[in-house]
């Protein structure tokens, strides 16, 4: 076991830090709305062009191709130089979809879909979870039934993020109506211009809109447009979990280390005071957080569950971090977006993609093996 | 006999004629369409002058009685101003104050079209002064909007006694606040099915909503114990206050949380009230300031 | 509402302290064995006495039918004054078989046993749990077949606290084997002399034995010895289940706070410390629950499963105790018995009687009145 | 690739042949009877000289290697001195030294026939002194006992890579008595049953052991960390080691409760074996003495 970086690693560390240095946003990033996409995709646009973009997809489709230590480096001066979060509207394309048709798509679909990604001149949004099936994908219930070479598809989608802004959707329906539970489902790339489709934005507790419904009204949707098989699409949709989890987890820990560092420095605390034992704490979980992260990049590449156990962890500790934020700082803290609109915003942590409860069941479930509880 | 915790017939009346006014003009659904919020309703009511002796005016009742309905209050999220008003009619009979708090060196309270005047949390103390609504800055996402300007020359400061009443009304209210909180999160969870049964049979929830339960009975059980203590000015209404002032804004703040988790998703949208709650229980935790414990006598020292 | 001492209240409390003062035993209660028993037993006779024994016991049965006010104003005397833990092996008998046989005693059952509990001539101990049924009571297996006018006792019970050196045992078997779950169950003196009985001592793990094992071979019981109706043992049960709870608590809880202010005093925290801040809410936890034992002591007599919430809240505080001086206090608490030794044994709060995670399903269940879960 | 955190075959081989002496000479059960606790097998194994150069007659193996041989030793609550010496040999090559730590003006150890000194804690510093086996004080509840001594002239200080070396062992162990402790509890959990069900199909036995799992694996991930940064003496050893510290002793006690609560009555009873892990767990706290993460700078400082 070794974590030294050598020569080359410490010319790309620095060969990152200069291009960052010099071509990050000054202003910092819109919540939310057409301003926050336009945003993204001149940021993402100005890496493409940098060669800083798909970092972690194959060379073979327009990717960089770097291993996890490289990723890793890259992603701890970005954070470093305070470049915009990776959470942005473009996420969904690049660590999702894009992988997810690397991984399964066809050859025209891999043509057309992934340049436009990486160039920041398409952006996805995600379209699973459905109103009455949130931590349940197994209950999905929107339809698409085949006409000739079509798919007909009419329901609901919900937690659809930057539906409003996005061109296309990783769309999840049943297909096969015989079929029952994860059977029977079908991963379609769906054009969010397309007739019949009303997008319906939700504010979020921290007064942004990231999220929106979607309804369906006989959307015609070319059956060119499935990925992997008819009816196969719990596995496609399974394939890309643990990719998003692996890359997606580096740059969304060095954020969360370095808001711990933030608070520190702001709150100033005397050594062996209440605030200062708690900032300590702060600083060893995210000590902690950053080991699992560079675990599960440089050593499980293939035990896909194991991303629970990581993943609940930065859940956990991304709202301990801005619930402590709120106690230290007091009032002034309410009225300052950098602290009271980051505390609402992590309360998406344990619910969003499944509640901490749910991925407690899965950690039992899975990883240690307990017994399921029975079925009602 | 002298010592007795069960409520009165005349704290069930108020508290049932509260209960109406407050379904009537303060539904928490007002909130989501941003509904202009007057405190009319309540001082019609005579939620400003409850504790006050008749022959002032007053109703008559004692801070046992107003800590109950600021109770009912906070579950239904009433304009803090109706807080804030209660407390500065201590030092001012006829003031009609915001809700605010210092911040270095301003001063931020939540305007109101009804308030001339704000009663200012400023570390330990509070202080009462002329504020009027001047540009707003958006706080908590939006949900509340601040006031800023430097302190006032022109204030008064709350005396001891007031200090405690405030413990004990901001108390309250948070009180009801968690109730409010849990209460929405309890209906969602019987309602809500996920895996083929209702949410709330689930015992992740229902644990939680025991812990949310127990901690609303502890902060209930320690209001009575001081506001009684507060109004009859026994020697540990400060040791109680405290107490009292320590767990609320904690318990409230965790059951508000809470309920937004065992919300789900739509718990962290804006369509859904259990926010709203959480919101609340900063904005009083804010007013309610700092306490330690440990500068009061305990009650029965020394063992 | 009103919390005021009258002129006469303070005079009981004067009177309490005074003898409390000139009577409480100088040495510490020994932990376990026969001495344990000795210890106690003097000491309740000493208040039996001093007309202090059974102070919330009707007249009519030799007790001081005090008010729930008094006995508050006693037991914070009592603990106060430093007086023996009221959790002896005295304890079951004052607070459960006692108030059972007072309330669904025969008048022979009375006569005989209750001047006996009061003047600290018996010991009882309980005979509920079983070592398939901890939680579950409904699931008791051990059994009492009618013959003639005896009952042959067999099968066996655990977590029989003070079995070694108890005279009398309350003991819940099943005498309907037709029956299930919570019927068919009979509540029966059983006298620990008995032939057939073996008593198996466990030792905890503060390394004192309070629990046992007991064996019940052929174990023949008169009738005569059933309290309440045959078969109507599981409501003979539950009947004093609320003055167990009521009563015992208010000493246990004066007990805590004592603890909280000692360990206070003992560390000394520098204010605005962390341990300043522990403490603090440690205080805070206590007086609230002091508010919440008087609240059930002096308004609820008769909602008997409220008693769930203080009794948690109890277990968890007791624990929490303990947990921040072994914390706190560092090296010095692990061979100081006062700290290490009541560290220990407060892990059975969260386990004797039902434990936590029970106690939260009952608290959901039946004041929350949320669903149960669907059964195996 | 200079960046791996597999596991080598060298270090799966000692591990395996680890497991073997263990289950043969350690096994937890052997506490039960109080048998007499040598260090001979250990000894024998090579566990003191792991990390010393073959040419100082040690194994030629790292601190890494030797760390994960402590978790071994943690979930077979291997005698405390083997943790001791195996730091000792560190400030004295041929030192074999019992376990402890200072209070007020004494040094409390815990003796062991084969130990002639004893590895003291003194606040931030260890001190290895000369120290024999007086009369001892029950601890614990008798599961440990103390010898007792004022502190010793005659006593060398550990330096500052020493010191880290400390907290890297030390929290290997306090690791592995937290994975022994949920394992104990998971193995009970699913052969226990109640209302009709192993206790393992609960949501709160489940999730209990899901965050147990979550804090066993934090603390792993960063010992492999501290252990590599320490071994390297890389610039944030010092910071490392400090969050492991902090991390892993407060987990290990929260694990081994968490055990004793998921056996319930058993649990509470000296018959079964989770309270030993509990009661290791503060042994090694102790040891592992005091830390505040504030005096390290960040690894990445300066954001």
């Amino acid at each position: 076991m070794d974590l030294t970086a050598t020569q080359q690693d410490e010319a790309f560390r620095a060969r990152a830090r200069d291009w960052l240095c010099a071509n990050r946003p000054a202003e910092p990033a819109p919540y939310d709305g057409p301003v926050s996409r336009t945003y993204a995709t001149d940021w993402l646009a100005r890496c493409h062009k940098g060669g800083w973009s798909g970092l972690a997809w194959p060379e073979a489709y327009g990717g960089q191709g770097l291993p996890p230590a490289r990723l890793m480096l890259w992603y701890e001066e970005y954070v470093r130089a305070r470049a915009p979060s990776t959470l942005d509207c473009t996420f969904v394309a690049l660590n999702h979809a894009g992988p997810t048709l690397i991984a399964r798509g066809t050859d025209a679909q891999k043509a057309f879909h992934l340049p436009r990604i990486l160039g920041g001149r398409s952006i996805w949004c995600q379209g699973f979870s459905e109103p009455g099936a949130g931590s349940d994908l197994a209950a999905l219930r929107a339809t698409g039934r085949v006409e000739g070479d079509e798919l007909v598809v009419n329901g609901q989608k919900i937690w659809s993020s930057y539906a409003d802004i996005a061109d296309y959707q990783e769309l999840l329906i049943r297909t096969d109506p015989g079929a029952s539970r994860h059977h029977g489902l079908s991963w379609v790339i769906c054009d969010m211009s397309l007739p019949g489709i009303t997008v319906r934005p939700i504010k979020n507790i921290a007064g942004v809109t990231h999220f929106a419904e979607v309804f369906y009204d006989n959307v015609r949707i070319p059956l060119t447009e499935v990925v992997g098989d008819l009816n196969d699409g719990w596995s496609v949709a399974m394939t890309t979990l643990a990719f998003e989890r692996r890359t997606a987890a580096l740059a969304l820990q060095v954020e969360l280390s370095v808001k711990v560092e933030d608070l520190i420095r702001l709150a100033d605390a005397p050594a062996g005071s209440a605030t200062s034992a708690r900032l300590s704490d702060l600083r060893a979980e995210a000590a902690a957080l950053r080991a699992m992260t560079w675990r599960t990049a440089l050593r499980e590449p293939d035990t896909p569950f194991d991303g629970s156990l990581v993943r609940l962890a930065f859940a956990e500790l991304a709202q301990e971090i801005h619930r402590a934020a709120m106690d230290i700082l007091g009032p002034a803290a309410l009225a300052d977006p950098r602290w009271s609109h980051d505390y609402l915003e992590s309360f998406s942590e344990t619910i969003a993609g499944g509640t901490a409860e749910i991925q407690r069941n899965i950690i039992a479930e899975r990883i240690l093996a307990m017994p399921r509880e029975p079925r009602a | 006999m002298s010592f007795d915790l069960t409520p009165s017939d005349d704290l069930r009346q108020i508290l049932d004629a509260a209960q109406t006014m407050l379904d009537t003009h303060y539904p928490v659904a007002r909130l989501r369409d941003g509904s202009d919020d007057s405190l009319a309703a309540l001082d019609e009511f005579g939620a400003f002058d409850l504790a006050r002796p008749d022959t002032e005016g007053g109703a008559g009742f004692t801070l046992v009685e107003e800590a109950h309905l600021h109770v009912a209050l906070g579950r239904h999220l009433a304009p803090p101003a109706a807080l804030a008003t209660a407390i500065a009619r201590r030092i001012d009979p006829t003031a009609t104050a915001a809700l605010g708090f210092s911040q270095e060196d301003a001063w931020l309270w939540l305007p109101q079209p009804d308030t001339a005047q704000a009663l200012i949390r400023v570390g330990n103390g509070l202080t009462l002064a002329p504020a009027k609504a001047t540009e707003t800055t958006p706080a908590l996402g939006g949900t509340y909007a601040f006031a800023k300007a430097p302190p006032s020359q022109n204030a008064r400061r709350a005396d001891a006694a007031t200090h405690l009443v405030a413990q004990v009304l901001t108390s309250a209210q948070l009180l009801g606040v968690a109730i409010g909180a849990r209460d929405l999160a309890l209906a969602y969870a019987r309602d809500r099915e996920q895996f083929g049964r209702p949410i709330a049979s689930f015992q992740a929830i229902k644990h939680r909503a025991a812990d949310m339960s127990i901690g609303i009975e502890k902060v209930s059980a320690l209001l009575d114990m001081a506001a009684i203590a507060t109004r009859d000015a026994s020697p540990d209404a400060g040791f109680l206050c405290s107490a009292l002032a320590r767990l609320a804004p904690r318990t409230t703040v965790e059951t508000a949380r809470g309920a937004i988790q065992i919300h789900g998703g739509i718990g962290f949208s804006a369509e859904a009230d259990a926010h709203l709650f959480l919101k609340r229980a900063h904005i009083l935790r804010a007013f309610l300031g700092p306490d330690d414990m440990l500068e009061h006598k305990a009650p029965l020292a020394p063992y």
